[in-house]
């Protein structure tokens, strides 16, 4: 939980204060997905990411300070400033990386696949992409490979109902993103991603899946981006009553109101959560505006390895 | 002359072309009611309609593929990829493809296709959105590629464009669109693809640059005046084909040479005129000549390192500068 | 009939005698799909082809003069001795042309329907490609763009069992490619390419659907390739009994004994049409041979329109 | 020296490095049985199985983004692309993935991956079947591209591309598999990228070309020999980074410079050697320099138009002698 909301408060703040160069896209509203797919993952297994990939970072155990530092461009960001918010990874802890390229993880995900299976080592691989992202070639390629040589790979679609301006709905033909792994032959999941119990358990039964080599499974995950695409969109494309009729169903709340009914968290520990997650996002911001910038004389380092 | 934007004068040629001949339609992502990654598309849709703009999936391959397929039956698509970075995917349809048709099929095919893309760096938009890939394309028989650096070539280049019977690369750069200048209204002239411009004039040194650069070469040459250096500034306007008549005519006269290219130093059209020049006139240069590129690596979103990889008026300045000694 | 054979023959011919440089692709034993498609096309359609595409090339009405003159690289050519095998077309009979590049012609395809819609011309759109093709990523980009937009063409996969020497079953996971279909929302269908009647149904329909308006198809057409993939192909990676059993579902033969059985066709009308068409292929043979080579003053003409 | 074909050497590099190291895998069309469309992997499948010699759909952008994906988890794979003309496929994840992960993600990250590819004419394939596209690559920072044209350097470099730690493109002339040379046996050592070979010392004129021109440069060496013109030939063997020391060691002793590429003329590699050479040896040089290209077109399929349209020999020979003035 605390993940969670670190995740949605750390974005709206960066977003809304604009105080980092370039560009970013906030993932608010979709954070059950990142936290329910990874935390059904074990050390040895690992994530690919998006362009919307702070939230899968954190997710997964990247650490604030530098996502944020890398952000504002800093040494101690995680690509020490080389990246940006769609160039940044952390493989020790099994992220493999965002990526400015719509589509582009897909097949990077399934030839890290590849690799775990070649090596009997039992890990497998968590693909993150948005609705858009299944109009590429690549996913079309990525995932009939995938299924012919059953990897270990579990395709999450994040159907947040837009690719920018475009409604899921205009780019495809279908009702629902998960009939596509007909195509390929391996089970397509629909599901509510706003609900994070739901996203678990499906994520709970890929994975068994995947494991025991018995190749991939499409999660569509269907929630509502609530922020606008990147900074600087006016959502001229959608309705303001569909945002509020969204808010409603905003994953945070609903979260928290199950937990509490189910007893598992008091009101005051609530805020104490919110309370010790703002001071985190402030300590990552401090710790931003306070790292050195990048030395302009290691411009050229680091091309060849 | 009234002043517009640089995108304001991109539209301003598409909405004239497409009003002037229905085959000429906008094709691309979220290029409708968003109006393009950079606005210049905004307000076509509501005039024009969804069959004169088509909004797409995110399928780049497939969508220039299918504008090629569509330019062979007399469409005169105009594709708009978001960023030039994205180029890299559609790369086979544009060179296995379009590049071809004329050539191989002779009369009864030709491709007009404009392919529109915003290149560069300067924004700290990072390594996948700021590159400049113009070089790949000047390579391939076939295509031609425009890069306008002012509001008036933009919509003149533009209209030469979409009346052009072969596939162009139309490379827009982002740091272009909110600058302004003069540009002539309703039904003004095409500009020629294939010619060059001399932005300034000048008798010591010639600094060759497009797109965003020949902003940068002409700020340079102002610096450069106040040293006393006069240089003449060639904006190229077209990568391929090269002017070179133009730029050899200017290289005889000043003996000196610059070029300025935003690609990475290694096989930039920086390269491929500089090596013109080298086997034309020889004889006439009074000394080597000086590229000011980016270095052979990524470009990092990190403002402070962008800005160290970019080339820039400082820069072009410095090596026009040490060429005529005054360093 | 006369096209299967003109062009079974002439195919056959080239490729045993190796007269020509460069490679070709023939397609013998897949006649049925080029006849059966293009018969049902009008004035005012088009079609798009493959590297292996001088079937369909003959079947929509090309003249074997001028294609054996391009394999032979003359000027009197389709393409004037500049595209060989694989890159010839003739706009005026609605072909818009062979390709080298698996896949390639797919999205061209989809896009003149896109044009052919835009003017209500009504006219549609036949697109080949293989059974290896629809593992390429324009593939999907194409047919889901059709789909969106309802485009008039009809996909004509020809599944021959091997893509070079990959078979299809290796290269999917699913019993037929007509259910790739799926994953667009429009009507997928397999039939038996070897029987020409059944091939021409089914264009019927998936005509009858795109000139309505109402969007594309995609036909899977299940034949065999018999012979190798190329010139110099060893089929190591299949068997001769495998052959041999294909051998008797030859669709030329199958076609002479239905009409015969119809009472459509004498032997001697079938003796007449084979020596005619021995003559035609013979005819264009010495047509090639004697047609002057292309003028290498010639080579940098035409690059731009 | 035992002698062996080309094709035979690449296979032998394979083979050695899959035994050495099992990370080693390959990845590629028709590959396995069928031993790919050249017969380079040839025997491979049934000596490392399927595991190691993966054979893939027709994909490939996918199996080129999948071997990087892989390549990140330590595998080491060597991917076939069966003609260059297809590497318009896979652009993106080689230039905006493989390229760029180690400048990004630092240590943690690396890509040994190869990418091996027949590129080039002569064999009247046709226009999609042609290409020479190594400029794009060696126009990508963080890519390696090597081009050898014997054997022996086919084989120690293919060694040292496989154990490299960054995406090397291999670039394998269709004209070379069959040519045979000496090489060395099992356990030989690979060959250093970015180090070019002079492959025939002269005083006259540098003669520069790689892969299959590497070879009629010698054969136009020999020509020039008869007409008492004694020209050193350099091959490149590697394309990026460039060994420009060998380069301008060689032109500052003879003075004279030809450079062959079979790319077409505008934007190829043979530019960025000769604007280098520009820039740094300006004075040393007794005249202008020649290159030796394709022109601005496509590669035709027939072989009279074809042969019209490649360097050659005769080509290279001319150019050089008109140098050195014997014309
Ligand atoms: C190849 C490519 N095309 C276009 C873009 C620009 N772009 C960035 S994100 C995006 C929308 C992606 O939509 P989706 O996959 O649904 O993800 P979401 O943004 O909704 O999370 C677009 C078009 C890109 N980064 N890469
Ligand atoms: C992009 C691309 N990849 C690979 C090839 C080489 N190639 C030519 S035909 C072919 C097999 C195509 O199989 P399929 O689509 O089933 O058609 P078929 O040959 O069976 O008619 C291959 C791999 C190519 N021409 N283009
Ligand atoms: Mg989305
Ligand atoms: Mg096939």
């Amino acid at each position: 939980m605390l993940v969670i909301r670190l995740f949605e408060e750390k974005v709206e703040d960066l977003f809304t204060r604009g105080l980092v160069k370039g560009t970013a896209h906030p993932a608010i509203g979709q954070e059950a997905i990142a936290v329910g797919i990874c935390s059904k993952l074990r050390k040895g297994d690992y994530v690919t990411s998006t362009h919307r990939g702070h939230g899968h970072f954190i997710a997964q155990g990247g650490d604030p300070n530098r996502i944020m530092a890398e952000l504002f461009g800093k040494e101690t960001g995680y690509s020490r400033g080389r990246g940006g918010s769609q160039v940044m990874a952390d493989f020790s802890i099994g992220f493999l990386g965002a990526n400015g390229i719509t589509g582009g993880s897909i097949a990077l995900a399934s030839g890290a696949a590849l690799a775990l299976k070649n090596k009997a080592k039992r890990g497998i691989v968590a693909c993150f992409f948005g609705d858009g992202a299944t109009n590429q070639g690549s996913f079309h390629e990525a995932l009939n490979m995938a299924a012919i040589w059953s990897l270990p790979v579990v395709y999450v679609c994040e159907n947040n109902m837009y690719a920018m301006s475009m409604r899921a709905t205009d780019s495809v033909s279908i009702e629902s993103l998960a009939t596509r792994a007909d195509a390929y032959g391996f089970p397509g999941v629909s599901i509510d991603g706003n609900d994070l119990t739901a996203v678990q358990d499906a994520m709970h039964t890929a994975c068994k899946r995947a494991r025991a080599g018995d190749g991939p499974t499409l999660l569509e995950c269907c929630t509502y981006r609530m922020s606008g695409h990147s900074r600087g969109d006016q959502r001229a494309y959608r309705s303001r009553a569909e945002e509020t009729a969204w808010k409603k169903r905003d994953p945070i709340r609903a979260t928290r109101k199950q937990l509490i009914a189910d007893g598992e968290l008091t009101a005051e520990q609530d805020r104490e959560i919110r309370r010790e997650v703002r001071a985190a996002v402030s300590t990552a911001i401090t710790f931003a505006k306070r790292s050195p910038e990048p030395d302009p004389a290691t411009l050229n380092d680091g091309v060849f390895a | 002359m009234r002043e517009i934007s640089y995108s304001d004068a991109l539209r301003e040629a598409l909405q004239e072309e497409m009003s002037r001949d229905s085959e000429v339609l906008l094709i691309g992502e979220d290029i409708g009611t968003y109006g393009g990654a950079f606005g210049v598309t905004r307000g076509l849709l509501d005039r024009f309609g969804p069959d004169r703009v088509v909004e797409t999936p995110i399928s780049e391959g497939g969508f220039v593929g299918m504008a090629v397929g569509a330019s062979l039956l007399g469409a005169r698509p105009v594709v708009e990829i978001m960023f030039m970075d994205f180029m890299t995917l559609v790369v086979d349809p544009l060179v296995n493809q379009a590049a071809k048709l004329h050539y191989v099929y002779g009369e009864q095919a030709a491709c007009p296709l404009v392919v529109r893309t915003p290149s560069g760096g300067g924004r700290s938009y990072g390594p996948t959105h700021s590159q400049v890939f113009e070089a790949w394309f000047a390579h391939t028989p076939g295509l031609k590629v425009v890069a306008p650096s002012t509001p008036a070539d933009a919509k003149g280049l533009m209209k030469a464009a979409i009346r052009d019977n072969n596939p162009v690369l139309f490379v827009e750069h982002k740091m272009l669109y909110p600058t302004r200048g003069p540009v002539p209204g309703r039904g003004s002239r095409p500009i020629p693809i294939g010619k060059a411009r001399i932005a300034r004039r000048g008798t010591d040194v010639t600094i060759i640059a497009w797109s965003w650069l020949a902003l940068e070469a002409e700020a340079a040459a102002d610096a450069l005046a106040v040293d006393g250096i006069d240089a003449e500034v060639i904006d190229m306007r077209t990568l391929s084909p090269l002017d070179m008549e133009t730029v050899i005519e200017s290289v005889q006269r000043t003996g000196r040479l610059v070029i300025a290219d935003e690609a990475p130093r290694s096989g930039g059209v920086s390269a491929d005129i500089g090596v013109r020049v080298f086997e034309q006139v020889f004889d006439y240069l009074d000394g080597p000549i000086r590229r000011v590129t980016t270095p052979d690596v990524p470009v990092p979103a990190s403002p402070v390192l962008e800005q160290a990889a970019l080339p820039n008026r400082e820069r072009i300045a410095a090596a026009a500068a040490e060429l005529c000694g005054a360093y």
